[in-house]
């Protein structure tokens, strides 16, 4: 019985901590953010060196073989930087081979996702909330594609797009294919970049197991994961500001009003950290419960989030809701993991009937 | 208790109805200007009739009428359904303008007034500063007095409209030896003096809302000061007060709140109307408990007022209570938008039925948040609230600093 | 456009306080509570010699002709002061005459209700919160009623009860009648003790209209009253406990948090008393407001009055907590204005139904 | 990260479970027994073997083990499966006891813990006064040494089974001139000491489960004291920490949450069981990700310590977390329960499928208010998370008062 980190794990994190905080810091991810570039690919590439892009790959593929608790602590680490990386979509489009590849197509495909040689994306929701497997539209006809994807993170930098099909089957489409066609969102969030794919006819590979509602389980994880490590790090930010910040001779987190709305924020995120270990862990342990966790982590952590994000830029007061504020770049992340693959609401309505409530 | 208005008031209404429909819009000739032109015309007939600037003197330009909030009330209604221009808007004529009249001297109020009530002279306020938010005893823009002239040194921020005002009112240190709040005055700037630059603030939304205003040896005339030096504390604080009651309108929340219901009604969820989900016909109706509870508190002022009379702590609590309805509506209405909330507040969603109305729902949500904070954050309005209203003592560190 | 209220109804509100004030005080509340007296007849009399008794009954049947938001401003003081009384049921009994007796039946009951020879209650619920006219199984056969009523305050002392029939109707049931069985309930508010009301073949004289739904929205209307007045009681005693009570050597209304606190119970409250004059004024003069402003008032002001009373309780600390602390009497008042005629939660669907919603 | 225990602690549940089976409850003659004896006898075998007072040398009565989260987490769940009498339960065990074995004299441990332990001498606590409920530092009830006694007057409240305790552990204060924490000393008294009167203290449930003492001129020997004098603040810290953490258990949240999902199922609702209400299951599901999350801290606290570690800050929150959550259930159980809410805790709802389960709500919905109170109240939980979590400053009204 060990609910903790491998020293491993441990030193994964720090490792990737330390890089962001040497090639990331707030001064150049403002750079990114304003300059609404989506990512730097010298950090991409620096992810994959650290062996980030295979993590979950299994090693006969040249990946690490680790598991989806490994991916969610590095998702944490890249909240709290809320560093701008293409990061999540090639996760999951790895995970889709993963879990759902011929062995002809792991063959074909893994190998080059852990190298990074491919940079992957997944495609699933098709607008007005449709990110459920049975909500797609897309239509395949002569194993050719024609519809319409929603919200496809990082989708200009990717090679390899995993498309959700009608029915809940999962494609694999190249994003230099005739027929593809990119369209930019202006989206809140500009550390991951959204667009819009259209597909006319495409040539496409369907995947030989149906894994859709597995990936989009692994993401929903992620994103809780996303969540804890943007929280913490906005009410890290709220105490260092109330430890410096003066206001009527005093520095304003001598004023117990403060303190105790930090103290708040503190016990609303801190004890959730368990809630995405726990969710990462049963994906791959615990199949019974692995659905259902990673529902109630998202809805969650996500809305965590959120609030914490509203409660932070309160905590800074009128600089919190400028642009030029560090805030913000949190707040609109906590806006993406809110929203993406389904607002908490939905997720919870399925935990209870997973509960069988 | 009546809520309907009584014959005398009701007759003030007909005549009102019977005036707007002869003047706005304008016909003939008039109708041939400008809107600008076509506004000043008008509002000076509004003056004349004693609809627009009833409580400023005649002398300075204003219709000069006895308070009356019902009738201001059904001023405000005739012209809002009539949308004829009323008021000049702004902060000129909203802070500056009554602060003139209470404490002004003589010539300023010649000077000042009858421009900036025609909607001609434009101001901006100088109030907040990067170092001081809720605590303007802290500011730090001086002002020395050099001859004739103030010489003026420092910066402000969330200072709305400063690239477009003619003057600015504004708050500087004067006596740099006294503490707090006894050093400070209150100063009239030329905003096209040299050495003021103005630059946008933007805002998360990506709009520049506001602005930062930098002095560097600006100059400004001996006289240009209300009040006296030192005083400009006191004369600053009824035109804070005034800020608040504008903030914290029960008004805009029932229109947000009507506006939130319609969108649950054009929202799908689960494939049904979102609206005909439980758990948000709960927490609509939850919401308009308070919706309503902070008009009716609204009418009750009101009527407190026009019988001369004060609703007592009911007044203090209306910003609060404006900023909690906006957090639970704008909670409410990103989780109705959905996808909508991944979009930025300029950004169409995909698919969507309603798109501007869903990024505007994304403006909302972030507004909510800025209103929370503008005008003293929740916090200090706590302060008050405990304070002022229920007399408790003060905290000692905020004794000792002051 | 007057909201506000006229110099009688003021004069009316101080006379019943200073009443309150001398008659009531704490003292005797808590020796009327501690001896599960139910009320004081004497405090009764008072009441009726005042004109509370026939405040809504016509002139001609020897009341004062007055309107429901007299009522209401009523029910507020006996809210602050926890007063025990049988004024809720009797006045609720009395509007039933009013608004759906016969001439003979207004002419054979009103004079004796406003005089106070006649008390008078209302039997609605029959347990599981069938507190809606429709869910009503209370039958008449041959005249004569046979059924059970689950919470009928004050019975003990009442000589007259208004019984809810299947269908909507309402009966008039003498409690000396045969047939009538009370037996008591062990209520949380013994400032309004409950009785279970057994009728068997009980003689009856049914109303010439069914006002069985104005009656519960009059109900509703004095509930949210009581609420508001109650809830205004328990911030005033929570601000003058801060003031005196002392911890770490200064009162406790110096600590910023327990003053935020406060003003945070001040701004619950304090606004929503014209959500209660607005529903009572409604009831008489807006007929197409009344129904949906009565559920709306009596949820919203009966939730913020049992949240009122948890922040009470928790401001008097441990005190707060024990049967010796008055704050408990409300609190417990608190429990009966939310749950009695039904919990809030219904009667927001129906406002939402109402507004077509 | 493995949620199964390693193949080391299986065999050892093996083992305990064999014990427990051979043990528990007793047979042969030992079944003829009273309960009391039972236990008894049991518990001195549990105590040979190890698996009950682990932590207390045995020449106090224990088992002396080492200590191994993991193992006494096993032994918890086993015992509670066998429904045997582990640890003697009450303040005695786990306060006095820790605290004597660390501050305790020779004598006092020798003659005080091998009985507690056993169950035969039962203690109360002696900390709040009316006048003091948060800040112990202000306690007022004297012990004043006179010959080889203190001497002790005062009063103290929300003393839990102080009507069948053998002895107190009791904060005095002895130094009346020292300041604040400085004058107060640890004393223990036999509650059969002439001038102990014992009330009992009745909550607004209408049970009696605390009491009040009231002390005139009681007597205890003068080396009845823990620690030195004066430092009675020091020796009693420790106890309070043991305190914070039995009362934020987040297994009892478990339990709690897991009785409010069979509440929903078996309470109807316009017709339908409340469990399939949209809105019911939302909040039951977002009640679940607190709890949840609750658990799985404790998991990674216990995980921690069982390497010798701490989980940092998360031990700080369980108190607060546990309230938090206590009252969310309580509102939503008080909302299903409908109309039973409009009886005692004691009365049974009319026409009720399931009485006494809903008026227990009623109780709990009152207890989960007394359970934010305990053990400092909400406030000072937040005062221990801001100061000693995250490191900020006090306020200055505290740092003058100490």
């Amino acid at each position: 019985m060990d609910f903790g980190l491998s020293e491993e794990q441990e030193l994964l994190q720090e490792t990737l901590r330390s890089f962001i905080a040497r090639d990331c810091p707030p001064t150049r991810l403002r750079e990114i953010f304003d300059a609404d570039a989506g990512h730097d690919p010298a950090h991409w590439n620096a992810l994959v060196e650290m062996g980030v892009a295979g993590l979950v790959i299994p090693e006969a593929y040249g990946g690490a073989g680790l598991e989806l608790l490994d991916l969610a602590l590095v998702a944490e680490v890249l909240g709290e930087g809320a560093f701008p990386s293409p990061f999540f979509g090639h996760s999951l489009a790895s995970l889709a081979i993963v879990l759902g590849g011929s062995d002809a197509q792991k063959e074909s495909w893994l190998p080059r996702l852990a190298s990074g040689d491919v940079l992957g994306t997944i495609a699933f929701g098709e607008g007005d909330e449709s990110w459920d497997p049975s909500a797609w539209q897309m239509r395949r006809v002569d194993e050719k594609l024609t519809g319409m994807k929603g919200y496809v993170p990082h989708a200009n930098v990717a090679d390899l797009i995993v498309v959700g099909l009608a029915g809940g089957e999962l494609a694999l489409v190249e994003r230099s294919a005739e027929g593809v066609k990119l369209e930019a969102i202006d989206a809140v969030d500009r550390t991951r970049p959204l667009y819009k794919l259209s597909l006319d006819a495409v040539v496409a590979e369907v995947l030989a197991v149906a894994a859709a509602s597995r990936v989009r389980d692994a993401g929903l994880v992620l994103l809780a994961a996303d969540a804890f490590g943007s929280a913490s790090k906005l009410v890290e930010m709220s105490v260092e500001y109330a430890k410096t910040r003066q206001q009527f001779g005093q520095v304003i987190g001598q004023f117990q009003a403060v303190k105790h709305q930090l103290a708040d924020m503190t016990t609303a995120i801190e004890p959730a950290r368990g809630l995405f270990w726990h969710a990462a862990y049963a994906f791959d342990h615990l199949p019974d419960e692995a659905e259902r966790g990673a529902a109630l982590a998202k809805a969650h952590l996500t809305d965590v989030f959120m609030q914490t994000a509203r409660d932070a830029v309160e905590a800074h007061g009128g600089i919190g809701f400028t642009w030029e504020s560090d805030v913000q770049i949190w707040f609109k992340r906590a806006m993406f993991d809110r929203a993406f693959l389904g607002t908490p609401p939905g997720h919870r309505e399925r935990a209870a009937t997973l509960a069988g409530w | 208790m009546d809520l309907k208005y009584s014959e005398e008031y009701e007759a003030y209404r007909a005549e009102l109805r019977a005036f707007l429909a002869a003047n706005w819009p304008p016909k003939g000739a008039g109708a041939e200007l400008s809107f600008r032109e076509q506004a000043a015309v008008f509002r000076q007939h509004a003056i004349d009739a004693g609809y627009v600037a009833r409580g400023i003197p005649k002398q300075y330009g204003g219709s000069e009428r006895a308070a009356d909030v019902l009738k201001a009330r059904i001023i405000a209604e005739e012209f809002r359904r009539a949308k004829a221009p009323g008021e000049v808007r702004g902060i000129g004529a909203s802070m500056l303008v009554p602060t003139l009249i209470e404490k002004g001297a003589e010539w300023q109020k010649e000077r000042f007034v009858p421009p900036t009530i025609r909607g001609e002279m434009v101001w901006c306020q100088g109030y907040s500063e990067p170092g001081s938010g809720s605590d303007l005893a802290s500011l730090q823009t001086r002002a020395e007095l050099v001859g004739d002239e103030w010489v003026i040194n420092g910066h402000k921020v969330w200072t709305s409209g400063a690239d477009q005002a003619d003057f600015m009112f504004c708050l500087c240190r004067t006596e740099p030896e006294a503490k707090k709040h006894g050093g400070i005055s209150y100063l009239l700037i030329d905003m096209k003096s040299p050495g003021i630059e103005v630059r946008p603030l933007r805002q998360m939304t990506g709009t520049a809302d506001f602005c930062e205003v930098f002095f560097s040896d600006v100059r400004t005339p001996k006289d240009h000061i209300v009040g006296k030096r030192g005083e400009g504390w006191i004369v600053s604080r009824s035109t804070l007060k005034h800020e608040r009651d504008m903030i914290g309108s029960a008004e805009s929340s029932l229109l947000t709140f009507r506006n939130l219901v319609r969108l649950a009604q054009s929202t799908q969820r689960g494939g049904r109307p979102a609206i005909e989900d439980p758990a948000i016909r709960q927490e609509l109706a939850e919401i308009e408990g308070y919706v309503r509870s902070h008009v009716y508190s609204g009418y009750r002022q009101l009527t407190a007022a026009s019988k001369g009379g004060s609703a007592g702590i009911a007044s203090m609590l209306n910003k609060l209570t404006s900023s909690n309805i906006g957090h639970r509506i704008s909670r409410l209405a990103l989780e109705l938008v959905g996808d909508a909330g991944l979009c930025s507040p300029n950004g169409d969603p995909i698919m969507s039925v309603n798109p501007r109305g869903e990024s505007g729902w994304v403006t909302q949500y972030m507004w909510s948040l800025g209103i929370a904070i503008a005008g003293g954050t929740a916090n200090i309005q706590r302060n008050i609230i405990a304070e002022r209203g229920l007399g408790l003592p003060r905290e000692r560190a905020a004794q000792e600093s002051r």
